[in-house]
């Protein structure tokens, strides 16, 4: 198990063209989850590769604990990797797959056959032990995969290259379960790339949201619901995405087409300082419908879809286009909607970048 | 590329030596025929040298202005040309029908297409002879083509048909559902689409067609006497004109090299007759 | 217009696709075909286009039977799920294509594909080959095509299944837009609940190559008729336990024994299928919903605005859906609460007998 | 790609049924007629099957069947791993790719008689450079004119150098087509490169490996004229293979019959070998179909 450090790590694919990736400094602690996540083009895969080895970075350190690996083989960093599509040794055997790592390091036979079992047991492939790989459904030969780098004690680091690509739908998530149960037992560093935030969001500790190159933000699944650091962040989790809304600040008061809403003072105090484009950045879902005799701010509605468990109310706050997301119960009147911005919720962002 | 150990360095060397050695191998005895057919026939029959002493053209310029020879080329082309108009016209519209439609007897056909591509040619020699002297054929190009049809048409539907599948059906039912009649589809957008694979196919085409020694010559005599011909006879007959011979081996090797450029990323799939 | 399907069957070698389809599509609202992966969807939309014939029954367009008419003379505009493009062609003459066909003057063409490409967005890429766009902007082209001739029917067949999930939440939004007052038949095909939910209209569930159920979208994902719908119907699927009703309660071994909510108070004694959705389902008793069971997490999935929880109750998988980001690890105790008037009952034919009542009345 | 159902498909089918069944099925016709019967001018009258047992037993033939296979069997054995290994060694990127590919393809353009006039010259004792070197500069005696052995030699390695290319083209388009990850995941678990051969590329091969082996086991099942022409079947008829054996006694000296059955026989052999490969072929399509997880 290793703690794996980026230091000051950036990559161009030409000396002085753009950068593939944007220097970065992260430390990614020892058994901790991590998911790289964002639109395809955004440098995670990239990110992956100079981890594995396949590619060396142009500049800073890939550091596994204290060893600088950034220029060793991917043989001797001592990982394992799940890829897109099954990647198995197909005229053997799966005892033989999961074993071929460790007789590849002359263990001998009888230490062999045990990790095997254990894993295998693990993985749930303890049945098929004796099948030949070729045989298998996509997502137990991906299990192989996985085998291949759990059989090993001394694995530094678990990749995974968006695994459930070839994955029927429905059994996605018993795949993402099961990846979740293994975390659970062997604390292994797992860094998981995805463009789906249900399989970053459910599969990591720690998600690095990631745009042209760029990490945004790396922050735990509520820190990114609750105070996505960057828009991008606020606009690609959750769906639909975080409202924003161009705004000016007053006091206490973020002003939106002359509508105050009134925000944490700190932050207000903060965004004043820092000027430039302000905007008011609020989550669907936490937009309140007000109570009765509550005042509140009013919603002219464009239209209301019944999405079975909520409904999604598209309307305009001022000129600025709103989404609501309330019950399916709630009542909502052809006049409009009084809505509440709870202050805790209501978010203030500074070209971009969360203020304060 | 991850850092190369010199362990992994000096393999490559060990590579590069071992396939350096092979190519030596394939290139000797063509630039022996080079190296013969530069020579006048008095200098290669005298002293035994590596490289031609004065090189001279007058082998080419001889097959160049020699009737007998240069007629060779040119109706070896000739039928080459009709053979590969003829297969691939014939071939185009029945590979389609293989790739996207089961209709009785499909695999039977496929399967029989692949036993007269595999057939050897002398089993047909004398029916052939037979079978064109009668019907006035004899020594006419267009006998030749029509006897390398046996091999080369089944040759061009597996090597078509291979290309086809990589197209998917979906993109035909664009086509219909836009309001393309057959006919048009396949020219403007089917054609189009499977441009490198009908280049391989011609390329093949004309490759088995232009080697082929034994029907050409038991089917000709005298106005559509292929190359090969002219230039079995001419080693059989004491006195050898060696000079004249290479030159015209050369020759021959000439049309492949020109072409193989343009195929290159595709003539294994071809030789593979579309299976890869 | 309207598109009607008169005991459509389609047996290919032996395998049945699909048996007895009765189906009318109206004009001017989408016609969502809702089912499983092999539910016999795509056989269904090609026999619709003429692409297949249908072993047995028939096809009429305005009752007038086009079951053999080639699809070259259909008015018809289709999209799979591989953004089909002439790779050969520009966006621009990929979607020109049919009209070229349709021999509309040049002026008319050039009006028409802009006025087509500006309303997918796609108005900037026109002169680029299908290669050199990405996914999202290759399936643009390929809707554009299929809506620029004003055909009488458009069939989508899961449009939207191979594009980044943030791109198909945008995609997914427009096409209501898209596909507003336009006087043609929309077919949707999908596997996805919550789009049959986006685009409203009529949803036609099928399953295993027949038509199980077919209504008015949220009526038939509030009412699902049978067991098979409520699973299909739902993402995540529908909550299911076996129960006795006898004497005016209901009774899960050891697990629930409670007096029957008024909506099922006139069940007959026997054996039942309870079902309760995901979001009807609450954490740690919060104010009084009424019934309690206890469950042990499997594991929690975040999907950004919501958590769904796998729970073990009594011996069965069920899901809770949290709206927000909850961290719970597996192995927690967690009791879940529900209000018995949201109950769903099914009879041991797995028919619908009893649904909790719309709360909108 | 699951085809749909379509009679009217014969009609696309049919030019190449009609043109096929011309060049193919009317000469096979009259190639069975004549093995059937004993044709003296006008008069022709049944024979059964005389001419098939006469040529069964015919030690000639059988002499020219057995020396057929054993020279198909051994250029088989050579090439096919010689194949494979200079496939491995063919650089994969880059413009060096395009230059080895060119060059290492360079003997299947030339004309087959080519080829044998080429090794004629090679290896000519006066004027071939193999030749002499052989004679006067390593001093081994060596005249494939006289001794069996020089010309089965020099006939091996010229088919050999005339088709092993075949061999490596198909096996390096094999190998190109292996997915990097592959490559990765066995560096990953340490992988000898031995193991990778073994275990990764061999078995991706062997579509390509099975196509391989058909192709040349037929051409070579049916040589005629590059031995033609090298040795014209000497010395004696030591290098006398079937076509050569066939055309002699069908067109040399014209006995329809017996030659008409050796046809017969030829074809019979072709026709086995063929369907075990096409059954082969096509079950690896349908499996590799299935591995893309092909059709809805």
């Amino acid at each position: 198990m290793a703690r794996i450090e980026l230091r000051n790590l950036g990559h161009q694919y030409a000396p002085g063209g753009d950068y593939a990736l944007q220097p970065m400094q992260h430390v990614w602690e020892d058994g901790g989850a991590y998911a790289l996540l964002g639109p395809s083009g955004c440098g995670k895969t990239t990110l992956l590769n100079i981890i594995s080895g396949l590619v060396a970075p142009s500049e800073g350190q890939v550091m596994f604990d204290e060893t600088d690996v950034t220029h060793t083989r991917t043989e001797d960093r001592n990982i394992g990797q799940v890829f897109q599509f099954p990647v198995i040794y197909d005229t053997m055997s799966v005892f033989d797959n999961l074993a071929f790592p460790l007789r590849n390091r002359r263990m001998d036979e009888a230490y062999v056959s045990q990790r095997v079992q254990h894993i295998a047991t693990m993985l749930g492939l303890e049945g098929a032990l004796n099948r030949r790989a070729k045989n298998l459904t996509a997502d137990a030969k991906q299990k192989i995969s996985l085998g291949r780098g759990l059989v090993r004690e001394d694995v530094s680091a678990v990749l995974f290259d968006e695994p459930l690509t070839v994955i029927d739908p429905h059994l996605k998530w018993q795949l993402r379960r099961k990846l979740r149960e293994i975390h659970e037992q062997l604390a292994l560093t797992l860094v998981y790339v995805t463009h789906d935030q249900t399989e970053a969001l459910t599969f990591a500790d720690k998600v690095a949201v990631m745009l042209a190159g760029q990490v945004l933000q790396l922050g735990t699944p509520q820190e990114l619901f609750e105070r996505p650091a960057h828009t991008f962040v606020g606009y690609f989790i959750g769906s639909p995405g975080m409202n924003f809304m161009e705004c000016t600040v007053d006091g206490s008061q973020a002003i939106v087409d002359g509508e105050h809403i009134t925000v944490d003072p700190a932050m207000a105090e903060a965004a004043r300082q820092h000027g430039g484009s302000l905007q008011l950045g609020i989550r669907p879902g936490l937009i309140r419908a007000a109570g009765e005799g509550e005042s509140g701010h009013r919603v002219q509605v464009h239209s209301v879809e019944d999405l079975g468990d909520y409904q999604l109310v598209t309307g305009y706050l001022g000129n600025h286009r709103v989404h609501v997301r309330l019950d399916e119960s709630e009542k909502i009147g052809s006049d409009g909607l009084q809505v509440v911005f709870p202050t805790e919720n209501a978010l203030l962002y500074a070209d971009d970048r969360l203020v304060g | 590329m991850s850092a190369a150990t010199n362990g992994q360095r000096n393999g490559v060397l060990r590579n590069r030596l071992l396939l350096a050695l092979y190519i030596t191998f394939t290139l000797l005895p063509l630039y022996w025929l080079l190296n013969m057919s530069l020579q006048t026939n008095r200098e290669i029959l005298g002293q035994f040298t590596l490289w031609p002493e004065n090189p001279t053209l007058q082998a080419y310029i001889g097959i160049f202005t020699d009737s007998t020879w240069y007629m060779g080329y040119v109706n070896s082309l000739t039928y080459v040309l009709m053979n590969m108009t003829i297969s691939i016209l014939v071939a185009l519209p029945a590979a389609y029908a293989f790739s996207r439609y089961r209709f009785i007897g499909d695999k039977h056909l496929f399967f029989w297409l692949l036993t007269n591509l595999m057939a050897p040619p002398a089993v047909f020699l004398v029916p052939y002879f037979q079978l064109y002297y009668t019907v006035g054929l004899f020594d006419t190009h267009i006998a030749v083509a029509m006897a390398h049809c046996l091999f080369n048409i089944p040759l061009a539907v597996w090597i078509l048909e291979g290309f086809m599948r990589g197209v998917p059906k979906e993109v035909d039912e664009t086509a219909y559902i836009d309001g393309y009649s057959y006919p048009a589809f396949f020219i403007k957008i089917f054609i189009p689409m499977i441009r490198s694979g009908i280049g391989v196919t011609l390329f093949f085409l004309f490759m088995f067609s232009w080697v082929e020694l034994l029907l050409a010559r038991s089917l000709t005599a005298t106005n559509a006497m292929p190359i090969g011909t002219v230039m079995t006879r001419t080693s059989t007959a004491s006195g050898v004109d060696w000079a004249t011979l290479s030159a015209a081996g050369v020759l021959t090797i000439v049309p492949g090299i020109l072409v193989i450029y343009f195929v290159r990323n595709h003539i294994a799939k071809g030789f593979a007759l579309g299976r890869t | 217009m309207s598109l009607v399907l008169e005991g459509v069957s389609r047996t290919v070698g032996g395998e049945v696709h699909l048996e007895d389809i009765n189906l009318t599509f109206e004009r001017g609202e989408f016609n969502v075909l809702m089912g499983l992966t092999r539910a016999g969807k795509t056989t269904l939309m090609r026999v619709m286009a003429g692409l297949e014939p249908p072993s047995k029954g028939r096809v009429l367009e305005d009752n007038v039977d086009v079951t053999a008419t080639p699809v070259q003379k259909r008015s018809l505009g289709m999209v799979y799920q591989q953004f089909i493009n002439y790779p050969a062609m520009s966006c621009y003459d990929n979607i020109a294509s049919p009209l070229r066909l349709a021999k509309l003057s040049k002026a008319e063409i050039d009006r028409r594909v802009r006025a087509e490409a500006e309303r997918l967005g796609i108005d900037h890429l026109l002169d680029r080959m299908p290669l050199e766009m990405s996914g999202g902007q290759q399936q643009r082209c390929a809707m554009a095509r299929a809506l620029v001739r004003d055909a009488k029917l458009i069939l989508l067949d899961e449009p939207l299944v191979n594009l980044d999930y943030k791109l198909r939440e945008g995609l997914r939004a427009e096409l209501r837009e898209l596909f507003k007052d336009r006087d043609t038949v929309i077919v949707y095909a999908t596997t996805e609940p919550e789009e049959a939910l986006v685009l409203g209209g009529k949803t036609a569930v099928l399953h295993e190559g027949r038509l199980v159920q077919h209504g008015l979208t949220a009526e038939t994902y509030r009412n699902p008729a049978t067991v098979t719908v409520s699973q299909v119907f739902s993402d995540p699927p529908m909550n299911l336990i076996e129960a006795d009703v006898r004497d005016g309660r209901m009774v899960v071994g050891g697990l629930l024994d409670e007096p029957l909510p008024a909506h099922m108070s006139d069940l007959a004694p026997g054996s039942y299928t309870l079902g309760v959705r995901p979001h009807h389902l609450f954490a740690n008793s919060v104010g009084a919903h009424g019934i309690d069971l206890a469950g042990t997490v499997e594991v929690a999935e975040i999907a950004g605005s919501v958590t769904y929880i796998h729970l073990e109750v009594g011996g069965h998988d069920w899901v809770v859906l949290e709206r927000g980001v909850h961290m719970v690890h597996p192995g927690e105790r967690f009791n879940v609460h529900f209000d018995p008037a949201r109950l769903y009952a099914f009879d041991h034919e797995e028919r619908l007998v009893a649904s909790p009542a719309t709360e909108r009345g | 790609m699951d085809k749909t159902e379509y009679q009217k498909a014969w009609f696309m089918v049919l030019p190449v049924l009609v043109l096929v069944a011309f060049t193919a099925i009317i000469p096979l016709m009259t190639v069975v007629n004549y093995s059937i019967q004993d044709i003296l001018g006008r008069s022709a009258f049944f024979v059964g099957g005389d001419w098939f047992r006469e040529t069964l037993q015919n030690p000639q033939l059988q002499a020219a069947l057995g020396r057929q296979f054993f020279f198909s069997f051994t250029i088989l054995a050579i090439q096919v791993p010689l194949g494979i290994g200079i496939a491995l060694l063919m650089p994969k990127k880059g413009w060096q790719a395009s230059a080895v590919l060119i060059l290492i393809a360079m003997p299947l353009l030339i004309p087959w008689n080519v080829v044998g006039s080429i090794w004629q010259i090679f290896t000519r004792g006066d004027i071939g450079l193999a030749g002499y070197t052989l004679n006067n500069v390593l001093g081994v005696s060596y005249n494939i004119t006289r001794s069996s052995l020089d010309a089965w030699v020099t006939i091996i390695l010229m088919d050999v150098w005339h088709w092993t290319p075949l061999i490596a083209l198909l096996c390096y388009s094999g190998l190109r087509a292996i997915p990097e990850a592959y490559y990765q995941a066995a560096r990953i678990d340490r992988a000898s490169r031995w193991a990778i051969f073994r275990y990764i590329e061999l078995p991706k091969l062997t579509n390509v490996l099975v196509i391989g082996v058909l192709l040349r086991f037929m051409h070579s099942f049916m040589i005629y004229a590059e031995p033609f022409v090298l040795t014209g079947g000497g010395p004696g008829s030591s290098t006398t293979f079937l076509s050569q054996t066939l055309t002699t006694m069908a067109v040399a000296q014209q006995d329809l019959g017996p030659s008409a059955a050796f046809s017969i026989i030829y074809f019979l052999i072709v026709l086995a070998v063929s369907y075990v490969f096409y059954v082969t072929i096509m079950n690896m399509q349908k499996e590799r179909l299935a591995d893309v997880g092909g059709g809805k």
